[in-house]
């Protein structure tokens, strides 16, 4: 098999600076996999800093256990980190990965099945054991056999390297040769494609400053896995993935779709001057969003654990009846639970919004992956006739505009918007382009003033938006009462009146019908007669689908979606003016049951129920079958 | 407009037409606290009334204050939220015994735990009233309803001891016919800090007659009202001929007083740390037909929930403008690509 | 104004019996209205039976006043029964009444507006006090101007009659006398239209059985009622509505929609041998299914009235999980509120029934008033790909098959079931073909049996019905344990697998896809190019509005679906062979979305959002227009 | 295959991994209850354990009977449905401390005060655990979590105390690492005959180590632990010098035996009617760093909710053929169409 040996730990190898041939790459796809416990993620974390840093573009995609505890050494124990960078704009973490670097058998087993042929493989080799091949459900190890032909095998005996570098350091113990194991694997790929390494080592030396001795055991491990790859012979090509040129000028950051959602809800909150209440159930994976805002009380955000999702919905609600920003977030089991709340929302006429990080489905499905199911119970999951806007984000980066353009309907309306996000948007991580403040759209709370003329109040008179009055108690002269009983168009008194009852059904629907969303944009081909069109956490797999298409020299168009309620004024027309509409979802075809009933257009659903994202060859290929 | 001080009943009575059956209990409550209500010389806009859905339910439309008839059950979660944003409102929840102990006990339990500064009144009349007469939580057991045609096979709920047990730190009731008792418990409940617990035993005469005649009616109400006081032994009858005392076991009982002593008698103590003494009385006399302890059970002072974390949120918000919003976004590692 | 004096009371009349003018009519539209506390419900309950004896076909609609109680002789307290009657076979409780009999002003004023030209109104004289006219919002009596011209109205002064009648009874008080009055009025009516009256007395002899004085006073008012239309002149005509010819022959008996639905759950646990448990928690409509359910120990019924809906929905899955025919019952909010866990038995795949009582909404919306507005959320409620199977009922007989089917259905394929009903069906009635228990499918619980070879049980192994088995606990050797995570098809083993969630959300989807149901019965005519498509409790309305237009010798087509989900096979077919297809609903076009998403076929939506029932003329309206 | 009897732990131990945390208290308590059942004598396929979601939740996959994992909170509403159509089943409930006190209190404190026939135990490890480290409503006041990064506004629900409040017949707390403890009330719980409650005190080393270590450890065990033993003097501590005695106020305290003397002591009633004596020890240690009351606070037969009933329709129901059904849907007024 094609593995190159590495010189007994006996014979020591010379630390002479050596040039390892250098070969440039336009796209590197690297996993970092391990055992929960051996910090993958940290030194995925680092990898991609150094790289946004180094000015690639570049997508990540980390991959948890399931919620359940896995043995230390199995299979369902396997934590991973992928990310994907290039010299050039990118869309998606990127589907097989070029090198996987696996600290025990689980990892390899675990991710062998996605690699690209020919892909590196950089295995601790010293975790190789009988007891660790048994766990990974090895008979023997295929470091041994013919299973690993197919890739390049690095084997590398992490440990004991680690294990060395750290005897200089006293105080270190075997423990520690554990613990920073991750930190070497970094540095020998941070050596591979030329990684700054001072970025690295200046985020060690704040993160642990407090701690010497772990900071000193880090920044070792790191420079022994730098020099490993420097001074050994293992590796003989490095590789050089330059910076990008085609990304858009700007500040950036590195950042998930958790956070950009919380920056949105806390953007949104100060340029209206709302206080953001946000009260939350905790739920995989919307907790981090509650984990990020209770971080937030300098910002003046105010995060409550409900005692359940009814209860969270229940006092985002109170929070906006009070002339708060009432948000409350959640996944798929909780959305149905605060569907009776939000259906008081409709009636009430209130600004509250809803996030909903969607996972697999049904029921308690796979928590702990991805999914687009849930948007027709976002649209139709209420008793009654009960309009509700709903706004999807579509990448890491968006979901601070998704946020911000929720709450702006949420409050111009005077109404609940649903926020559609998913586990892959909220999990993983893109260089965000920062907006500047100022250039934000403003959000007027517009509450209503007491009456000059000392006239009866109206609740439910309506303005050109169609939008009631937010009337918030402390006003003077504006004290009512609303409920959830039908009410009298303009008074808001309880009605039972059969032609009010239809005129407010008409009301509420018209209004939120009525909601001005930005026509959508098509990234159109002149002689392009296929559209592929998109929603949500796609756009990542669809830009780059469209893009190999169009690199084989084949005509397509593209669009995405983010308003799916109300759909953009255009979108009849856009559908009409091609052959052939592909819509990819991660579910069974729901907005292409929307879409086929609101335009009678028959689009052609690809879809995908596997829990995970959408892949950009499988677009591709799905495109290439409908030219 | 706000009403000028000092205010007046009329300045809480609201223009809709009160719409229970004749004769309904909630009628002489809500005249009660109308008439009470100008007591706390709080302008009516600056209080609201959050109520669930039922008979009891319908309070909110006819006090003119702010008010939201909510869902069922769920009253308690929109007045925390109200909490949440607002520290300058007086916010009152009105529930019944379905809406706060069958669908909404969750609710109620936690907002009782956490101590949220809002005054609760649960109407309690045994009944679903609302639905046309089904057993409620605190029907009694073997009650014959539409729904328990061969009587209720379910134990009845305390909602005293529920609210004690879920840690209540003010825990009060009153009868819906008891005027001034009505109003010495709202009193105590409005200048509680936290949660305050009230409940009103309300007579449904449509569904539920005279469940609780015995309490209100004047001959047999002297005898099985147990007034409770605080700092006085607790004693009760036509001429305070009973009291209460602790039997050897530890438990309470009543007595005569002539037999027994006035020394035996329990000293009533609301402001007890130790929630084992309101639940004793809470149990002496669980809803049924003989003498039941009447008045404020159990009021200890607490911090309430987030106790000044509006005001601290609200001065942290007026510091932010876009400036630091910009800062705010900036925060971490960032890089600039320069076109 | 054209109303006729009566006689003052002080000449009497001789109590000679007079031959009045007979006319015939086909049909009859009688509505009775008063104060909630005028019977109004029971009297028009004793005429139906009378008339339903008497071999007429007919159709009732009760209305009562909103569930806030409203003072006496208030607009908001009135109360009302209305019955439809005729010599053939009728479809709805008709549109516009030619009789009221208004008890008070304020019965009048809230039926007048309904009424049919030239209608008769029987009015009780004595209850027009100015009182009651400023209570229902009279400046002065409409029996002493103009605004009743259009109409014939009979003045009778019913309380000084009955009380005269009761003066013979010893013991009588006038507060008899105001109780029996319904009696009176009943009296006069069933004169009117020659109804048998030993069906009436034989009624009152066995109800009041135990209470001989309030039996004589009820028999006396009555008769003296009676005895007032053969003996004044007053009414100078009689109606004969001759029996109806065109019933299929059988033994009937006349049932609202609460009754029947309730007997088809009997039916099946006693067919089926699976012990029924119904869980609900009240609410306005549905509580009555649990009321009269809980009257059914004999029959072996369980209820449980639950702490919430929640509750409701879990205790019927758990009661399933233990072999129980576990159905749950409730309206629009309580819908909401069961979705995670309906959500739960499309994971478990165990049966469990839950029955929608739809009502107006949305949010509380108006509990006493009718809609059909919850069809999208019992379809797409549910977060994830959750499939569940609906069926609808048609007319208060046929909610009994309804009910018969979802049980049918829910353990045959192992399935949730939701089945829609509504407040009109579950209040009015109608005569009901009673079918014998032998002619009944059989239901066959099938519960898994003890592995005969010891082989490994697995859970989700899948029968020809995509079924999977139904172990109950009790039996050896085939404990397992299931849940609401996704599970390896077969085995059923929580399993995270990419491949096998998309196979199981396959297989969920295929099961209820596949489920049998019959094909879609047209009742064409040659050269008929509309179809009138319905579903649910509009069945009526738009056979009655269809025939309308064929006696107008213009030619329809008409259809009614039963089965939601899944639909007809034929279904696509039917539709597309009409030029055009009218779909009328009590709600916003819901079915409509289905249809046109399922078929891309441009069904015309005729939708009425007021909370009542659609009437024969309007659909007569719509389809003219199509033609 | 039916387990032939006299059964052994292997029995009641499923083919599943169990996939708990190192060191989890789960294990013990698994260990433990898979090696108490045996005791039962009922086959395993006539036991059900049904739970809801959480680390505790797991549970259910490792018992070798039949069980359901259900939904968050809901587990007593199926295992309540359960109860209602079978009466030869033992029925479990296995629920964590947010599954059974923060989503689903309202229908634990129902289950309780119906009094349903199952067992419910509670493993309270004071945290959210499969959700990876949230506050749970018995998290201390203060507590820092990821959800509460600044201390927990929210004072702890008291378990105990509630499932008092509701009215339970049957309460008891134990630990997860003891296993005698454990055994005890499981067996205690097992004989009676309604709704059993059992408060699991449970260790979460990944997300809230140590939290019972004062409970659990050798040492300090000793010290804090004060067993409940029916009908004895309440005594504890390393030579049981301290007791357990009744202040002059009425509420319960710790004292020094040889100061106030052995006969000042309480003596354990589990059996009072009166659950005030039950809900005086629960307040006595709420859950904290000091001496904590373990075993059977209470115990009191009452009947079982529905008692019979289950039977008493089965025959109903076996009477009826197709005869009896077609009498049914014939009753009331009908009369015949004839063609
Ligand atoms: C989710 C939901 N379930 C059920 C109902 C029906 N409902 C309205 S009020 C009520 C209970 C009324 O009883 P209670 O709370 O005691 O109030 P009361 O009418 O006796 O004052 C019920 C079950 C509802 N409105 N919403
Ligand atoms: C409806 C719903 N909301 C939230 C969740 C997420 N969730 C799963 S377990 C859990 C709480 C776990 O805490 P606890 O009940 O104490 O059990 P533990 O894990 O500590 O044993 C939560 C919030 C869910 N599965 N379903
Ligand atoms: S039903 Fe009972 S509680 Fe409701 S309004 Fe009537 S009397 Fe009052
Ligand atoms: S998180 Fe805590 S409770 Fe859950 S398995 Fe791990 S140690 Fe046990
Ligand atoms: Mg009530
Ligand atoms: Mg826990």
């Amino acid at each position: 098999m094609a593995t190159t040996e590495f010189p007994a730990l006996g014979d020591t190898v010379p630390a002479r600076s050596r040039a390892a041939k250098i070969e440039r790459r336009e796209r590197v796809i690297v996993r970092f996999a391990g055992d929960s416990g051996d910090g993958m993620q940290l030194a995925g974390g680092r990898f991609t800093d150094a790289t946004a840093f180094f000015g690639n573009d570049l997508a990540t995609l980390p991959s948890f256990p399931a919620e359940i505890r896995a043995p230390a050494g199995s299979l369902a124990g396997v934590s991973s980190f992928q990310i994907h960078f290039a010299a050039r704009d990118i869309a998606t973490p990127g589907d097989a990965p070029n090198v996987l670097v696996a600290m025990n058998p689980a990892a390899l087993r675990a991710n062998l099945g996605q690699l690209e042929k020919g892909a590196t493989i950089i295995v601790n080799e010293d975790a190789f054991s009988t007891r660790n091949l048994q766990k990974a459900g090895y008979e023997d190890s295929p470091l041994d056999d013919e299973s690993l032909d197919a890739f390049q095998v690095k084997r590398v005996p992490m440990t004991a390297l680690v294990t060395r570098a750290l005897e200089g350091l006293d105080g270190a113990t075997s423990r520690d040769a554990q613990r920073a194991r991750n930190l070497f694997a970094l540095g020998v790929v941070s050596w591979l494609y030329e990684r700054p390494t001072d970025v690295t080592e200046r985020w060690i030396e704040q993160k642990f400053a407090k701690q010497p001795h772990v900071r000193e055991v880090n920044l070792t491990a790191f420079r022994a896995g730098w020099n490993f790859g420097e001074t050994s012979e293992l590796i003989d090509v490095r590789y050089e993935v330059p910076p990008a040129t085609d990304v858009p000028p700007g500040v950036y950051r590195n950042v998930n779709g958790t956070t950009t959602t919380a920056l949105g809800l806390v953007a949104a909150s100060i340029r209206s001057g709302l206080p953001l209440v946000l009260a939350a159930y905790p739920i995989t994976p919307a907790s981090e969003l509650l984990h990020d805002l209770a971080t937030r009380k300098d910002a003046g955000v105010r995060t409550i654990q409900a005692e359940d999702e009814i209860a969270a919905a229940g006092i985002a609600l109170g929070a906006a009846f009070g002339g708060g920003l009432g948000v409350t977030a959640t996944s798929g089991p909780g959305l149905d639970l605060k569907t009776e709340t939000i259906g008081l929302a409709v009636a009430l006429e209130l600004p509250l919004v809803i996030v909903d990080v969607q996972r697999a489905g049904p029921s308690t499905g796979m928590p702990t992956k991805t999914e687009q199911s849930d948007l027709l119970s976002a649209l139709y999951g209420r008793h009654g006739e009960s309009p509700v806007p709903i706004v999807a984000a579509s990448t890491p980066g968006q979901c601070f505009d998704a946020a911000y353009e929720a709450v702006r309907i949420a409050v111009r309306y005077r109404t609940p918007v649903i926020l559609l996000t998913d586990l892959f948007l909220a999990n993983s991580s893109e260089p965000w382009r920062i907006p500047n403040a100022a250039s934000l759209a403003p959000i007027d709370p517009a509450f209503a003033k007491p009456p000059s003329n000392g006239g009866r109040f109206q609740p439910y008179a309506r303005n050109g938006d169609g939008a009631r009055p937010w009337a918030i108690p402390g006003t003077p002269g504006l004290a009512h009462r609303i409920g959830g009983l039908e009410k009298q168009d303009g008074t808001g008194e309880i009605s039972y009146d059969s032609a009010n009852h239809a005129r407010m059904t008409e009301l509420r629907d018209a209004k939120v019908a009525g909601i001005e969303v930005p026509d959508v944009v098509v990234d159109h081909e002149d002689g392009a007669d296929v559209l592929v069109l998109g929603w949500g956490s796609s756009a990542g797999a669809l830009r780059a689908g469209v893009r190999r298409v169009r690199d084989g020299g084949r005509k397509v168009a593209r669009a995405h979606l983010h308003h799916l309620n109300p759909l953009p004024a255009n979108l009849g027309e856009v559908l009409r003016a091609y052959r052939k509409v592909l819509l990819p979802e991660m579910n069974s075809g729901q907005l292409a049951r929307v879409l086929r009933a609101e335009y009678l257009v028959d689009v052609t659903s690809y879809t995908r129920v596997e829990g995970r994202p959408l892949l950009a060859g499988e677009i591709e290929q799905a495109i290439l079958e409908l030219l | 407009m706000s009403a000028a001080l000092p205010l007046t009943k009329a300045d809480f009575q609201s223009d809709q037409e009160t719409r229970w059956c004749p004769g309904c209990g909630d009628y002489s409550v809500l005249a009660s606290i109308q008439g009470f209500m100008p007591e706390l010389g709080i302008a009516p806009e600056r209080i609201v009334f959050v109520t669930g859905i039922g008979c009891a339910g319908r309070f909110a439309y006819y006090m003119n204050t702010y008010g939201m008839h909510a869902i069922h059950g769920r009253a308690p979660t929109i007045a925390t939220g109200l909490a949440a944003a607002r520290d300058d409102l007086s916010v009152w929840i009105v529930s019944g015994d379905g809406d706060a102990l069958s669908i909404g006990a969750n609710h109620l339990v936690h907002a009782l735990r956490r101590n949220i500064p809002v005054k609760i009144l649960l109407f309690n009349n045994r009944i679903y009233g609302l639905t046309k007469g089904q057993a409620s939580p605190t029907s009694e057991y073997g009650k014959v309803t539409k729904s328990t045609p061969t009587g209720s096979i379910d134990p009845p709920l305390d909602a005293l001891s529920l609210a004690l047990g879920a840690g209540a730190t003010f825990v009060a009731r009153t009868v819906d016919r008891d005027k001034q008792g009505l109003a010495e418990v709202l009193r105590a409940a409005a200048q509680h800090r936290g949660a305050a617990f009230v409940e009103v035993l309300q007579d449904c005469p449509v569904f539920n007659d005279g469940a609780f005649d015995h309490l209100t009616q004047k001959e047999p109400a002297a005898v099985n009202r147990i007034p409770l006081i605080d700092g006085c032994p607790i004693r009760f009858g036509l001429d305070h001929e009973m009291g209460v005392i602790r039997d050897a076991d530890g438990t309470l009982g009543v007595a005569r007083v002539d037999e027994v002593g006035a020394d035996r008698l329990v000293v009533h103590d609301p402001g007890c740390e130790d929630p084992s003494l309101a639940f004793a009385l809470a149990r002496l006399g669980v809803l049924g037909a003989g003498p039941l302890p009447l008045g404020v059970f159990r009021s200890v002072d607490a911090p309430p929930w987030g106790d000044g974390l509006v005001a601290e949120l609200r001065e942290a918000r007026e510091r932010l403008g876009d400036d630091e919003l910009d800062a705010l976004l900036h925060a971490g590692d960032t890089w600039t690509v320069s076109g």
